[in-house]
């Protein structure tokens, strides 16, 4: 039982259900003023629900909450905020046609004889982004300025003079390491105002370097609440997913083996390949049987080379070949035919097409290669999607389930299956494992050494430098848009890669 | 103060509608005989006093995202309400305009309702509004009503001198409180701070804490009242009741919204922008009408092309601040990565 | 910044334009005033009479709504060619708004005689009332207005209600005073529909024996009044016979309706419309139409000549009728070649 | 009792439901209140009746719902069919007589059956045209990534005007009699005009369910993005939508103009778009893209076209057409929304369990 004396925010027995799901089932969590408390768990452990309940997004079934030792029950989230909880959620909920100053003071505008005094307004946004060491024009438009600023923006439209608890939805899952170090920086300071902070995130190194004390939640249970300092990795991790991790060590020692079996002629070659305002020239080397790992921050390029090698860009530098042949048009279509395949980053927006069928998300590739009128019947198709349901394990009623109603590393699995039903040599794979639990992400990490071992190529994207280590035979290092380095055998060491990046 | 004086690029294409305008308007004062006379000025506002006030409701209902096909219709519904209820009934004009502006509003008001609580697509609920604006037209009267209360042969003779033999009449009054209320709605109240930001991204407006649910039955609300105080103006004008009357006028106003420099998705645009997009469009019918043998549905090919002038001048404008943000932050890479800028920008 | 510049200076130049303009228009308009009172003056005289060479006319024509307008629009404009009177033609695309724009346009314009063939009756006393103001006569064309008589110099047209009268007489010939008779009715409220259904009325008022049994709009159009004909047929059947069509476009629907019903149109129902356009007497010739009572729509030539006297100050009656007539199929054979419209 | 609750959950839930269930409506209230509705006779070889009117006068519609439901799949939405329409129809009248619509109608110029120009141009150009209407639609859209309405709706302004610049601003009347055949003439005791809406039909159900090209447009509407890297041309798709619906709308222009016999530039397929629109999301396919269903369009069409019969027939008068359409319009729409589903099934799931 947590001492309910220092504690700012407590939840007692908080139970909530959804028609069929037993979302929360008795949670208590506590808060402290003046702390830093991560909240963590794997998808559907029940984190965001028992911020649902807190905001007054959703209602509990049974179980109270005391802020300052009085009972609370938010109606919505702006009643939530009024009560002295402000949240800033996982994607930035905010107008960009909007101005800085607005967006961070609309819905409780100064006014003057009735109207929004915008001296005044201004005035106030900017006292607010001074608290927060950030200084920009308020009067422009919020979407002129990068991700980052617009989540401190974010932060501090949620922060009013008289908020008390600020939860923080995985706010750094679109920050590099220095706009994240920025958002810490914020955060001490407001630790330091007396301020407590949820933070909910997916990265446990940032968990380590900012919170005090983290709870953990699993199946909508409470595990624990732990320090922090008192907790190893290691205990967290199999605290979360309920098992032991000595299947990373088998993955390790699974790279090594497929680490022999590389082909010497080189698959795919990109010579000063490049395009202006994107990425500057580069020259790349792909082998059968080889993961190549990108490594470098958010908007380093990455994302950007993968366009350009899988055609979604055309670039005005340089060449590129493909098995010996010089590729002349680049388009996703003609990579297709080439036998490559594309995981992209943003899986919602750009991966999965949520209103048809596991089914049809599954052949889609297929069908697109194969043209307009070479169709594959349905019966084909089932045939198809069952298989790669059983093989990457999907989990789904059956396969004409909408793709929309599976978890996301479902989803990202479904999309794998679209790109191996087309049985491809070549797979780029940009951040699949983001935003996915961590049992998810092991098994497709596994998969790509799978893929390697069977021959094929892969180049492996991710934020997480420990994933591209665990998986990639060899890495290039990209930063501000340029390859900057390329890593092989001995030299791929967390710390050698973090130096390149961060260019020292 | 001297940052003042630099525009800001949202405002270019205001600027651009404004300086089309005057161009137009210079390129028929020196071509046709007539055209210098202030009163043709005036006149643009006096022939479309009523699609300017519909218009600037429709600009809200733009600016939130949506869309109203149900305008011309409530217009024509509200002359014949106020015909019958005149004539027929013997009521006095200063009962009606206030009963049928009520209706309007009313109507605007369900219409919004439906568009909200049942989540149904605003243009198949206005256009469901528009049949039914429609059709009760004519379950009133098939026959168009002559208004022939003395109140409103006052008022529609009525003419304010201003220089010249020039003279406005009320009308244009009307329409200038409208543009004048319209305008502190839109900048000056959290009401009008709400539709821009509803139009940017509906579902931040929510989690925002702002009064989405509220402010957009609002909006198809005062689209109601403005379309009802369009009939009315429009019964003064005319001096009659007609269910024919301002059919398709919609599109005169969305051509009109977008001319005027708004985004159809929503958030971007000015109520001001919206007055010169109409008075280009009357300034075309002007000046083929002063042209005397042009086909008048040069007005309809012309206005059309300018629509598409305009949305392909908007995205033109969006990509290039895009790129030109690309370019600053490769610059300074180092600082603010314009990573997702793309995605944030609202398209054009 | 170099655009912003550029658009600055337009802006600028075409606003000291227009300023300019208003400035030299202003003290210009007190000027021209008297100059006009003189003329007004003056032209009773018969000193400066106006020919067709000076005449400026505006004309604001409704549409393009049927055959008949459109071959008034061709008469209108082939003979202002002919005479050599300059047009300031405006196609209000059925918007009276349109039109008063158009009105508004030809005053500012100082034309010296407006023509309008108004869309509704309703509507027209302010801008009349401008027109007056600025001395400039207004010519009603084929359609009425609702205003009073000193608004406008003269109706050049036909009467509609005649027109039902003759269409009554008609049908009273063809059906020999009995029969149940279906309408298709023109545009609902518009003038030519609202007399010709009264005119009709009140012609078979005193006939017991003829019965309207139904009647719908078919907005003047042929495909309204195939569609409302086959709904007639489909309610009423063998029951109608004699159909009065307030335009010989809807009848000559009607007729492709009656025809597929697997009816004779001409005998089994009788038909009698109105306009005398050449389909009609097409139609008359084999035989599927009974009669039709002319409007005639080439009024181009009575219509300037109006413009001349009433400009030159002459006397012209309120109302000029249009030459017309009623046709009958016996006729139609000898008279189809001298039809122009 | 349970399977038949659950039979009947799924009936409800099976997307032509409720449409069927308007049809249905529609029918029985002529069953009890129309006398004749139902009545088919043979007359000159041909079959006669309400069902065969409505069928023949929603020809036009249901082909303009078959084009729009493509173009709605792929999320967008085409406002410019009606001046398609208007364009087809005075190309055609144009060609037959090019003498027409430049001056003033003579006698000598009238004879009747007899053109310069061959029939199949007198098809073929107008349906160039509309085809061209839609490639230009298309290329808006897909090509200067313009929204939807608005691309199309400088079409739907500006056409108008190029139909009456086509036709000079006059009516022509067409005096041709094979070219009637098209939308007035009978096949096999039908009127002419179905089997065209059969073709098109088979043609459409067939590319979109025999080939690919059904998937594509799905999967363009749902996502465009994430096909595209699929590896699918989704501007292409879109660019076909377009063209396919200009194409429709032509045919209907010509059917449009070959039945009534004229060319009216003005009034010719007037809001027929608001009709094609309404009809396909009466048949169930969402404005915001996706899944499609051409059969619940022609469905639309028939029930919007059923109705305009029925009122007709039933010798409503006409000034109440335009409200019973909006009360029709709203139920079907309301019944599709979200919060009426939640609350059916909550309806039925009690009346499931108290047997």
């Amino acid at each position: 039982m947590p001492n309910t004396n220092d504690s700012l925010l407590l939840m007692q027995g908080i139970c909530k259900n959804f028609p069929g799901v037993q979302a929360l089932l008795d949670v208590d969590f506590s808060l402290r003023r003046g702390e830093i408390h991560a909240l963590m768990g794997e998808n559907g452990a029940g984190k965001s629900t028992l911020i649902k309940v807190l905001t007054g997004v959703e209602r509990q079934n049974s179980g109270k909450i005391l802020l300052d030792g009085k009972e609370i029950l938010a109606k919505s989230p702006l009643h939530a905020q009024e009560l002295g909880i402000s949240t800033v959620f996982q994607e930035i909920n905010l107008c960009p046609n909007l101005s800085v100053a607005e967006n961070i003071l609309i819905g409780r505008e100064p006014k003057k004889f009735g109207s929004i005094n915008w001296t005044q307004l201004k005035h106030q946004a900017r006292q607010i982004l001074d608290r927060l060491d950030i200084d920009i024009d308020v009067t422009q438009s919020l979407g002129m300025y990068p991700v980052a600023l617009q989540q401190m923006v974010a932060i501090a439209r949620a922060l009013e003079i008289s908020s008390k608890i600020l939860i923080l939805d995985e706010p750094t899952s679109s920050l590099d390491a220095r706009e994240t170090e920025k958002l810490f920086d914020v955060m001490r300071k407001l630790k330091g105002e007396g301020l407590g902070i949820i933070f909910i995130t997916h990265f446990l190194d940032q968990v380590y370097q900012i919170s005090d004390r983290m709870t953990v939640l699993r199946n909508g249970r409470l595990v624990g609440t732990y320090d922090t300092a008192e907790l190893p990795r290691m205990d967290l991790v199999s605290k979360m997913i309920g098992r032991s991790l000595d299947e990373l060590e088998d993955m390790t020692r699974f790279k090594h083996e497929t680490g022999k079996r590389i082909a010497q002629e080189p698959l795919l070659e990109a010579h000063q390949l490049g395009r202006t305002g994107s990425i500057q020239p580069f020259d790349l080397e792909l082998h059968a049987g080889e993961v190549l790992g990108f490594a470098g921050l958010l908007g380093a390029g990455r994302t950007e080379t993968a366009n350009l090698l899988f055609g979604v860009d055309s670039p005005d530098h340089g060449t590129m070949t493909f098995d010996g042949q010089e590729v002349k048009k680049f388009s996703p279509l003609n990579s297709i035919h080439r036998g490559m395949a594309y995981c992209p980053e943003d899986r919602k927006a750009d991966g999965i097409v949520g209103d048809l069928t596991v089914r049809e998300n599954i052949v889609l590739a297929l069908q697109a290669s194969q043209g307009w009128f070479k169709f594959l019947s349905p019966k084909k198709q089932t045939e198809i999607a069952d298989k790669y349901i059983k093989l990457l394990n999907i989990a789904t009623p059956n396969a004409d389930q909408l793709v929309k109603n599976l978890s996301g590393g479902n989803q990202q699995k479904v999309i794998l299956a679209r790109w191996l039903a087309t049985n491809p040599q070549t797979l780029i794979l940009d951040e699949p494992t983001r935003g996915i639990d961590v049992g998810a992400k092991t098994e497709i990490q596994k998969l790509v050494l799978e893929l390697a071992e069977e021959g094929k190529a892969c180049i492996f994207i991710s934020s997480e430098l420990e994933e591209v280590l665990r998986t990639s035979h060899r890495v290039m290092v990209l930063r501000d848009r340029e390859v900057v380095a390329e890593l092989a055998g001995g030299e791929l060491e967390e710390k050698k890669i973090m130096q390149i990046i961060a260019g020292s | 103060m001297m940052e003042k004086f630099k525009i800001d690029r949202k405002f270019w294409p205001l600027l651009v509608t404004i300086g089309l305008f005057l161009l137009l308007y210079a390129y028929g004062f020196f071509s046709y005989r007539g055209f210098s006379n202030p009163q043709v000025f005036f006149n643009l506002f006096i022939d479309n006093a009523f699609l300017l006030i519909t218009s600037i409701g429709m600009t809200f209902v733009i600016l939130s995202g949506g869309i109203d096909l149900s305008i011309g219709a409530v217009i024509a519904f509200t002359t014949v309400l106020s015909a019958y209820l005149s004539e027929d009934w013997g009521l006095h004009p200063l009962v009606v305009i206030p009963m049928v502006l009520l209706v309007g509003t009313l109507l605007g008001a369900v219409m919004g309702s439906i568009i909200q609580f049942f989540k149904v697509q605003p243009f198949i609920v206005t256009l469901a509004g528009m049949f039914f604006a429609r059709g009760m037209c004519f379950v009133i009267s098939t026959d168009a009503i002559t208004i022939s209360h003395p109140f409103y042969r006052t008022l529609s003779l009525f003419r304010i001198p201003l220089f010249g033999k020039t003279f406005i009449p009320i009308n244009v009054v009307i329409f200038l409180v409208v543009l004048a209320a319209a305008i502190y709605l839109a900048h000056f109240t959290r009401f009008g701070r709400t539709v821009y930001a509803i139009g940017g991204n509906e579902q931040s407006a929510l989690l925002m804490g702002l009064p989405v649910a509220r402010t957009k039955v609002l909006v198809y609300t005062l689209n109601g009242f403005c379309s009802a105080l369009a009939g009315v103006v429009f019964s003064v004008y005319m001096l009659s009741g007609y269910g024919l009357y301002t059919n398709g006028l919609e599109l005169d106003a969305i051509a009109s919204v977008v001319i005027g420099g708004t985004q159809l998705t929503g958030g971007v645009g000015y109520v001001a922008g919206t007055v010169f997009g109409v008075l280009i469009q009357g300034l075309i019918q002007t000046t083929i009408m002063f042209q005397g043998t042009l086909n008048s549905w040069w007005t309809k090919i012309v206005v059309g092309l300018l629509t598409l002038l305009f949305i392909m001048m908007q995205s033109a404008f969006a990509s290039a601040r895009r790129t030109r943000l690309a370019a600053k932050s490769i610059d300074k890479s180092a600082d603010r990565l314009p990573v997702g800028e793309t995605e944030l920008v609202p398209d054009a | 910044m170099k655009l912003s510049k550029v658009l600055l200076f337009i802006v600028a130049l075409t606003t000291i334009l227009s300023v300019i303009g208003c400035g030299a228009a202003a003290p210009a308009a007190p000027a021209e005033a008297p100059k006009e009172e003189a003329k007004a003056e003056a032209q009773p005289a018969s000193s400066d009479k106006k020919t067709y060479e000076d005449l400026v006319v505006g004309y604001a024509q409704i549409g393009a709504e049927s055959e008949w307008r459109t071959a008034n629009t061709a008469s209108i404009k082939e003979e202002a060619e002919k005479l050599g009177v300059e047009l300031k033609f405006s196609d209000a695309q059925q918007k009276q708004e349109n039109q008063i724009k158009a009105i508004r346009s030809f005053i500012a314009q100082q034309v010296d005689v407006i023509g309008v063939s108004p869309v509704v009756e309703t509507g027209w006393e302010t801008v009349f009332q401008e027109a007056k103001d600025a001395g400039i006569p207004v010519i009603l064309v084929d359609r009425r207005a609702a205003v009073p008589e000193d608004l406008y110099a003269t109706y050049l047209g036909s009467d509609f209600v005649e027109e039902g009268r003759r269409a009554g007489e008609a049908m009273d010939k063809v059906l020999e005073g009995k029969g149940k008779i279906v309408e298709l009715v023109g545009t609902v409220g518009s003038a030519p529909a609202n007399d010709r259904a009264k005119g009709f009325r009140e012609y078979i008022a005193d006939k017991p024996d003829m019965e309207i049994i139904a009647s719908q709009s078919g907005d003047f159009t042929r495909a309204k009044g195939k569609e409302v004909m086959e709904a007639f047929l489909k309610s009423y059947g063998k029951d109608i016979n004699a159909l009065y069509a307030h335009n010989d476009d809807m009848a000559i629907g009607a007729i492709q309706a009656i025809e597929e019903y697997g009816l004779k149109p001409g005998e089994d129902i009788k038909i009698v419309s109105v306009d005398a356009v050449r389909g009609a007497f097409e139609a008359m010739i084999a035989g599927k139409l009974n009669c039709t009572v002319e409007c005639n729509p080439l009024l181009g030539p009575q219509f300037y000549e109006l413009a001349l006297k009433v400009v030159n100050g002459e006397e012209v009656a309120k109302w000029v009728p249009s030459e017309e007539g009623v046709y009958y199929p016996e006729e139609a054979e000898a008279l189809l070649p001298e039809r122009k419209y | 009792m349970k399977p038949t609750t659950s039979l009947l959950k799924d009936l409800r839930h099976h997307s032509l439901f409720w449409p069927v269930v308007a049809l249905l409506l529609i029918m029985l209230f002529n069953l009890l209140f129309t006398p004749g509705f139902f009545r088919l006779e043979i007359k000159d070889g041909h079959l006669f009746g309400s069902l065969v009117d409505i069928l023949n006068r929603g020809a036009p519609l249901m082909l303009l719902a078959i084009g729009m439901t493509m173009v709605i799949a792929t999320a967008g939405v085409d406002l410019s069919v009606g001046a398609i329409i208007a364009i087809a129809g005075a190309a055609a009248a144009v060609l037959i007589n090019p003498a027409l619509g430049r001056e003033l109608v003579t006698s000598d110029k009238l004879i009747e059956d007899v053109t310069q120009t061959p029939l199949w141009l007198v098809i073929l150009i107008p349906l160039i045209a509309a085809t061209v209407c839609g490639l230009w639609n298309g290329i808006l859209v897909s090509r200067a990534n313009i929204q939807p309405m608005v691309a199309t709706l400088v079409l739907m302004v500006a056409g108008r005007g190029i139909a009456q610049l086509i036709t000079n601003g006059q009516i022509i009347t067409i005096y041709y009699s094979p070219y009637f055949y098209i939308g007035g003439g009978y096949l096999f005791g039908l009127p002419f005009s179905l089997y065209i809406v059969a073709a098109v039909f088979l043609f459409a159900w067939y590319i979109s369910r025999k080939t690919s090209v059904g998937l594509f447009v799905e999967s363009v509407g749902t996502n465009a993005s994430s096909s595209f890297y699929s590896g699918i041309n989704e501007k292409n798709v879109k660019l076909l939508a377009y063209i396919f619906c200009g194409f429709c709308a032509g045919i209907a222009g010509l059917l449009i103009s070959s039945n009534v016999k004229s060319a009216d530039a003005n009034n010719a397929g007037l809001w027929s778009e608001l009709d094609a629109i309404l009809a396909v999301v009466i048949g169930g396919t969402l404005m915001s893209g996706g899944r499609f269903s051409l059969v619940g369009s022609i469905l639309g069409a028939l029930i919007i076209q059923s109705m305009t019969t029925t009122i007709y027939a039933f010798g409503v008068p006409p000034e109440v057409v335009l409200v019973v359409k909006a009360l029709v319009v709203l139920a079907v729409v309301l019944l599709y929304s979200e919060l009426v589903k939640v609350s059916m099934d909550k309806l039925f799931e009690q009346k499931g369990v108290q047997p």
